[in-house]
């Protein structure tokens, strides 16, 4: 019991169950619009793949350390995922070689980042606010404001087809992705010294450990993660536009609030991969059951509501149980 | 609360879903007025659901949990007509009927297009009623949104057209985007007049740009040299309309345009085509079909005079 | 007392370079009609930075003023339309609306000691939540230009001034003598510099921290004022992307986003940069898709300054 | 426990725990009025977190505390300040942004008219910086760019700036000099004349005898004893502290020889070190000695290379340092020990959980290191044991070259032993030692020779067996 408030995943696992039996009861009573059931949730992955490859992608950075973290994240979708438009719908390049030019483009433009936090020491709010002024900039006037959608491009729709009721990209992208973070960020040494600096960065200097380089890899590998996203989003929309990660309230501070939720520490050293992925089917299962609660648009309200109130509630709730700890 | 459930012998009643580009702007809220007038005249049920921000990603979720609900017939105002394909495909494929209405996404499988004017029909109308303002001549800039709005942008490019035929002397010396944000469409607005001191006209080119463009005329103290018009809402332009900042307003009767999706709607779900001129109702009489379309006729020009007829 | 207060020369400087080199390159940068429409744009932005100056500097940050501002717009635009408030108690309402969303802030971040990233980052969805509720569903349109007098027309201005401006001004400079000499305004960068360590100096670090973000709030609620003016239209999607052009001009005005360094100062000249890029890009007829980039860039300029001046300071 | 009746301060019973660790288990301590209580114990014996209670920055489980005879609320830092309790933590708590006036002021800031009045803090903050041995103009420098001994003055300054019935000085003198210490002593001197009641805190058990007038032992969170200062010898406490008797022999070692392994040529760096060469050998320890500031910190940062140095070369084998900050520079505090002792030997692309484990339990044996095993958190061990940690992942490695910055700061007699004859193995199998220390009975006993550095130059080199007083002379310049 005492780890279930102590130990962030499990008490993700366990929200999640609470909320899914919770609505599946609402929704088998007629308490909701419609079912919320087997076939719904699964079609809702949909939404879990960008926030979840992008959740990992800031808990690496935060995890680095030194206030690291990413608004860049939701222009980089928008600019990489224009590229990806190019590559595929205007150079005809063959999908496979597209979608690898698409993830080194987005590791081009982490490295900016990178470069600029790692090697400048420019602290990363600030140098990837810059970041998303000009890479969200640059994505509108690579087109003329215009989004691609050809021929190639709406063929591209394929890779997010369903299998079974589960989006292919789930298979395709989503659980490639998150098992190698999960196995850089637990089994290899790369994974180690990165906790390492975020812990104690002058501790990590003194320990011989190439703090630059490795930072520097954090912000590359956000930028990858974001290309991984833009693919994906350009294909399962079947186009690719311009403000595709920055429309509305853009797709970084989602993925930060799913990071933080997991448990990452803004303070850098400490966050794991499984909470990143339980708090993203959290929220979006969420999310998706107050659509079926109301008839009406008030659903979309209540989704800021609840969002909100998880955050705090569960950071106040961590801030508890460490203090008690004490 | 527990919701209605739909009692077995009320089978027949067809639900007819709305799914507007962003809630809580006037234009879709009188969308739905319409719509739920017409529900009640036809006998159906209406349903009116949008996300809090003009964005394809929360449009298609809310698009998702209407096809979980199974609804008869769902119609859209897409953010991006290409983004809605596939999740409209997928909608069809569970023997849903698909429409859109007020934006067009034409590469989908929807069976209809409610339109409330052709682009030409807007755009040639702005135009024209600008230049009836300018005196045919003179300089002038369009204050639009979105970057990436499609129908935004398709009016853009009539008016381009159209100005360089009708009024070769006029020329639109800039094209600049405020987003849906009507403090930074009055500030851009002012920033256009300053950089060209001779410029006579202004067009706001949508529902947060069109007061915008006017509130600057006013607040520059430009009224009678600066004249503007836009595609604004009645009630957002009344001020303006009456103090002459704004010219003239160009929309459509947005309440029978609601009141038509819905009309449509039930047509698709009985399967039936409508006649190339349709009496829908008393204050629709002959709406003209045509190519998977129907039109809601011809723009309604909003001026001091008769904006006080709608409340919006 | 330490010597912060290099970015301010430099922004200075920049300012006039742009400025002259924009009055030489275009025949109407220097029209009255063009600085004050300048001004009044920057107002909002700048009267909100200094809120947020201070709570940078303790090391906090506050995302959530978009939405707060959200808020105090439908609040008092529906006020002054509806119940028909005059001035006075039209502003007094926002601001005491706008202290209340801070002070909640301040209150989650002291006392639930949570890093204010993460806070405000709640608050920010909580708050939006209940501006759509207080707008239900409709835009207010029509408002009254009850405000006009803090607004962007002619009875905004004495001397051709915009007043927001003036305010904006007058308040910097007040909360600038306020962190530089009053033991309380020191207090905030001791707190940021390292906060246990202020707790065992005996400072009310909650006490402080619950004041610098009300305080913000309050800003707000003066800023969502001015944003009213003369009237108009109140959108439901007010205030989004606000924060990030607050914390560009804080950041461009040389704070440290680590805290324990900054001033209200250099947040001004860096709003009124902003003001001035953004201006300046449709003056000279460039596309305005490309202000942002020109705001990442100066924000790279302004920290890279701002590093540079560092380090030659430890090499000292 | 009976309260005698000029007791300035007393707690009675006072107990405290974190989680499973009992830091205090009923503690009865006093001061007198114009008393210098000596308080020692072992690393983690629980000094810091008594004097955390006194202070208010910690609440007690259980006990009371009366200063005067009125009970002191608990946990409440701002109570005590009011109080007259002034406290130096074990880590300096200062503002790296503000300057030294503003720390010497901080929270209780002079004022005139509401506002700050600089002048006179400036003015004040440099007679108290005077009377500390430092220059009165370093008081409108930033803290930042101040070194680590000359913030721990600033603390005490902090603490002198009010007029304190208690001062609480925790582990002042573990990095400073003797030269400085005896300055703080003779501040400490005045204020006891003036009535005032000091706590004092300090693993050099032979300070003890100048300064203090009673000494209380603490060990495992109890007091084992406490008694005159004059009735117990330094051997005597030691053995009270680790609870046996101790054995002091200093083990001989073969003479170095082969190639250096460390060579450093004419390294320089602006404003700190300049024309600074010397060789380590193979199985030899060599001491950087210098008082605060004279730049052995900086020289030995800079051969490792986590510094810059401007010109100058350093030819080296694979090197290791042991970081003088503990806390800062040393631990991952929210990590395991095996996280700890590993991290700077990493190989390969994969982790190899297994190795960690198994080498961690090795050092955990073989340093003696009092933990759970190698996933506890090294947060929860005492200062000594961390550093032990912390040592050990410089040995994981074996490397050639071994720099040690005060490797025993903040630790007690026992494991300071240990320390030592770790040192001395490492050195025997052949790594060369780089020692900076600021322990100058350290130093003698370990060095085989010793580099006096003073102003960021090399101005005496002693080899073994030279006597303490010539080194110390001059390190300190003659005057
Ligand atoms: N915040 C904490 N959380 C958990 N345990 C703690 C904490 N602070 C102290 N301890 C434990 O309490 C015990 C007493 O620690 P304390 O710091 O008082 O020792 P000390 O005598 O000051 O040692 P040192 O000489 O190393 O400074 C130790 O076992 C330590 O590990
Ligand atoms: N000329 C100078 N200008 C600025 N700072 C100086 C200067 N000289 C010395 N310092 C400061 O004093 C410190 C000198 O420390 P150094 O390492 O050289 O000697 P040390 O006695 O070993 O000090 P430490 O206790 O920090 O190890 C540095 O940390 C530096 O910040
Ligand atoms: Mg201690
Ligand atoms: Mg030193």
């Amino acid at each position: 019991m005492k780890r279930l408030v102590t130990d962030r995943v499990l008490l993700l696992v366990a929200l999640l169950v609470v909320l899914v039996v919770w609505m599946s009861l609402l929704g088998a009573n007629g308490y909701l619009v419609a079912p919320y059931d087997v076939d719904y949730l699964l079609s809702s992955l949909e939404s879990v793949v960008p926030l979840c490859l992008l959740g990992v992608a800031e808990l690496l950075v935060i995890v680095s350390g030194r206030g690291g973290i990413d608004l860049s994240v939701g222009a980089m979708v928008s600019l990489v995922g224009m590229a990806f438009g190019f590559m595929v719908g205007d150079w005809h390049w063959p999908v496979w070689i597209a979608i690898i030019g698409a993830v080194l483009a987005g590791a081009v433009l982490g490295a900016v980042n990178g470069f600029l936090v790692a090697w400048l020491g420019v602290p990363a709010l600030i140098a990837t606010l810059a970041t998303y002024y000009a890479f969200s900039s640059l994505a509108l006037v690579s087109n003329d404001n215009a989004p691609i959608s050809t021929q190639p491009v709406q063929d591209l729709h394929s890779l997010t087809s369903t299998v079974g009721q589960v989006p292919t990209q789930v298979f395709t992208f989503l659980l490639p992705c998150v098992v190698l973070a999960w196995l850089l960020a637990n089994r290899t040494n790369y994974g180690r010294r990165l906790y390492a600096i975020g812990t104690n960065e002058a501790a990590a200097r003194f320990a011989g450990l190439p703090v630059v380089k490795i930072r520097f890899r954090a912000y590359v590998l956000s930028g990858a993660l974001s290309a991984v996203v833009a693919v994906i989003t350009v294909a399962q929309f079947a186009s690719a536009r311009p403000d595709a990660g920055t429309v509305g309230n853009g797709m970084a501070l989602p993925a930060i609030t799913i990071a933080i939720l997991g448990g990452t520490a803004i303070t850098g050293g400490i966050g794991r991969i499984g909470g990143v992925v339980i708090a993203s089917l959290f929220v979006v299962w969420l999310n998706a059951g107050i659509l079926l609660a109301f008839e009406d648009s008030r659903g979309s309200q209540y989704q800021l509501l609840a969002l909100g109130a998880v955050l705090v509630a569960s950071a106040l709730l961590n801030r508890a149980t460490l203090t008690r700890r004490e | 609360s527990k919701k209605d459930q739909p009692a077995t012998g009320d089978q027949a009643r067809v639900k007819v879903a709305f799914v507007p580009k962003l809630q809580g702007i006037p234009y879709f809220e009188a969308m739905n007025t319409g719509g739920q007038k017409a529900a009640k005249d036809l006998g159906i049920d209406w349903i009116y659901k949008g996300g809090t921000t003009a964005d394809p990603g929360a449009q298609t979720e809310i698009l998702k949990s209407l096809i979980q609900q199974k609804v008869d017939v769902l119609v859209v105002a897409p953010n991006d007509p290409d983004s809605v394909v596939p999740i409209l495909a997928d909608a069809a494929s569970k023997g849903i009927k698909v429409l859109t209405s007020d934006t067009d996404a034409p590469n989908s499988v929807r069976e209809m297009f409610v339109n409330q004017a052709t682009a030409d029909g807007i755009g040639k109308s702005v135009i024209d009623s600008l230049m009836t303002a300018m005196n045919q001549r003179g300089k002038f800039a369009i204050v639009s949104c979105g970057q990436t709005a499609a129908n935004l942008n398709s009016w853009i490019d009539v008016q381009k057209r159209h100005a360089a035929e009708k009024y070769p002397d006029a020329t639109l010396v800039d094209t600049v985007y405020a987003g849906e944000d009507e403090a930074k469409a009055v500030s851009m607005a002012k920033d256009l007049m300053n950089a060209h001191p001779g410029l006579t006209g202004l067009i706001g080119q949508c529902t947060a740009s069109a007061p915008g463009v006017a509130k600057a005329v006013r607040e520059a103290g430009k009224i009678g040299k600066v004249f503007t018009v836009g595609v604004g809402t009645p009630n957002s332009m009344k001020p303006y309309l009456q103090d002459g900042s704004s010219s003239a307003a160009v929309l459509w009767d947005v309440e029978q345009l609601g009141y038509l999706t819905a009309w449509a709607g039930l047509k698709v779900k009985k399967g039936e085509q409508p006649q190339a001129t349709s009496n829908v109702s008393a204050k629709l009489p002959a709406v003209k079909y045509e190519d998977k379309t129907l039109l809601l006729g011809d723009p309604l020009k909003l001026t001091k005079d008769n904006v006080g007829d709608y409340d919006y | 007392m330490s010597k912060t207060e290099g970015q301010e020369v430099v922004l200075i400087a920049v300012l006039a370079v742009l400025w002259l080199a924009l009055g030489f390159g275009t025949d109407t940068f220097f029209a009255a009609s063009n600085l004050q429409n300048i001004l009044a744009t920057v107002a909002p932005v700048t009267i909100i930075g200094i809120g947020m100056t201070a709570v940078i500097v303790t090391g906090g940050i506050d995302v959530s003023v978009g939405s707060a501002l959200a808020v105090v717009l439908v609040l008092v635009a529906k006020l002054v339309r509806d119940s028909g408030l005059t001035l006075v108690p039209a502003v007094v309402a926002g601001l005491v609306a706008g202290g209340v969303l801070g002070a909640l802030n301040g209150v989650l971040v002291a006392y639930g000691r949570v890093h204010a990233i993460i806070i405000t980052f709640g608050t920010l969805n909580i708050f939006r939540f209940v501006a759509l509720q207080i707008f239900e569903g409709k835009e207010v349109a029509g408002v009254p230009g009850t405000l006009e007098l803090l607004g962007g027309g002619a009875d905004g201005r004495s001397f051709g001034i915009p007043h927001s401006w003036l305010l904006a001004v007058l308040l910097a400079a007040g909360m600038w003598f306020y962190m530089r000499h009053a033991p309380t305004g020191r207090h905030l960068y001791a707190i940021g510099g390292n906060a246990p360590a202020a707790r065992l100096a005996g400072i009310r670090v909650n006490r402080r921290l619950v004041g610098v973000y009300a305080v913000t709030g309050v800003l707000v609620g003066l800023a969502a004022c001015c944003v009213i003016g003369g009237g108009g239209l109140v959108a439901q999607s007010a205030g989004t992307g606000l924060e990030l052009q607050v914390i560009a001009a804080v950041v461009i005005g040389g704070t440290s986003i680590l805290g324990g360094r900054g001033s209200v100062l250099g947040t001004v000249l860096g709003a009124l940069l902003v003001g001035t890029v953004t201006s300046a890009v449709t003056l000279l007829g460039w596309r305005s898709e490309l202000t942002a980039l020109f705001i990442g860039v100066f924000i790279l300029l302004a920290v890279g300054a701002d590093l540079v001046r560092e380090r030659r300071r430890r090499r000292e | 426990m009976t309260t005698t009746t000029d007791a300035l301060l007393s707690l009675t019973g006072i107990r405290k725990h974190y989680g499973g660790v009992y830091a205090l288990r009923g503690v009865d301590f006093e001061v007198r009025t114009g008393e210098v209580h000596g308080l020692v114990g072992a690393n983690g014996a629980g000094k810091s977190t008594l004097i955390k209670i006194i202070s208010g920055a910690e609440k007690p489980d259980d006990g009371t505390a009366h200063l005067n005879g009125t009970q002191l609320a608990e946990g409440d830092t701002v109570a005590a300040l009011k109080a007259g309790i002034a406290t130096v933590y074990q880590d300096p708590q200062l503002f790296g942004e503000l300057t030294v006036a503003e720390n010497v002021f901080v929270g209780r800031e002079l004022r005139k008219h509401g506002r700050v009045d600089w002048p006179q803090q400036r003015r004040r903050a440099g007679q108290l910086l005077e009377s500390l041995g430092l220059p009165p103009k370093l008081a409108a420098r930033r803290i930042a760019d101040l070194s680590v001994a000359e913030q721990q003055l600033v603390s005490v300054a902090k603490a002198l700036a009010h007029e304190a019935r208690v001062l609480i000085l925790d582990e002042p003198s573990a990095i400073l000099t003797d030269r400085e210490i005896d300055t703080l002593f003779h501040a400490i001197r005045s204020l006891k004349e003036r009535g005032v009641g000091v706590v004092y805190v300090s693993h050099r058990l032979d300070e003890l005898a100048q300064i203090t007038d009673r000494v209380t032992v603490l060990r495992d969170g109890n007091v084992v004893a406490s008694h005159a200062a004059k009735d117990l010898t330094v051997r005597r406490i030691a053995e009270l502290m680790v609870g046996h008797a101790l054995d002091d022999d200093t083990a001989e070692r073969a003479a170095p020889t082969g190639e250096p392994a460390l060579v450093v040529a004419d390294l320089r760096r602006r404003n700190r070190f300049t024309g600074v060469s010397f060789e380590v050998r193979p199985g030899e320890i060599v001491s950087l000695f210098g008082l605060v500031g004279s730049g052995t910190g900086s020289i030995a940062r800079a051969v490792h290379g986590v510094e810059p140095a401007d010109s100058g070369q350093v030819r080296k084998g694979q090197t290791a340092m042991l970081p003088g900050d503990r806390a800062r520079q040393g631990v991952f505090a929210t990590k395991s020990v095996g996280f700890n002792i590993s991290i700077a030997s990493l190989k390969g692309l994969w982790l190899k959980r297994k190795r960690e484990r198994t080498t961690a339990e090795e050092f955990i044996r073989r340093m003696r290191i009092k933990t759970q095993g190698p996933s506890a958190l090294v947060a929860t061990l005492s200062g000594g044991n961390q550093q032990k940690v912390v040592l050990a992942r410089q040995l994981v490695e074996r490397p050639e070259v071994l720099i040690l910055e005060e490797p025993t700061q903040g630790v007690d007699v026992g494991a300071k032993e240990e320390i030592h004859s770790l040192v001395g193995d490492i050195v025997g199998r052949g790594t060369a030692v780089l020692l900076v220390s600021s322990d100058l009975p350290e130093v003698m006993r370990l060095a085989d020779r010793i580099l006096v550095v003073r102003g960021g130059r090399i101005t005496a080199r002693f080899g073994k067996g030279a006597a303490q007083a010539d080194v110390l002379a001059a390190a300190a310049g003659d005057e």
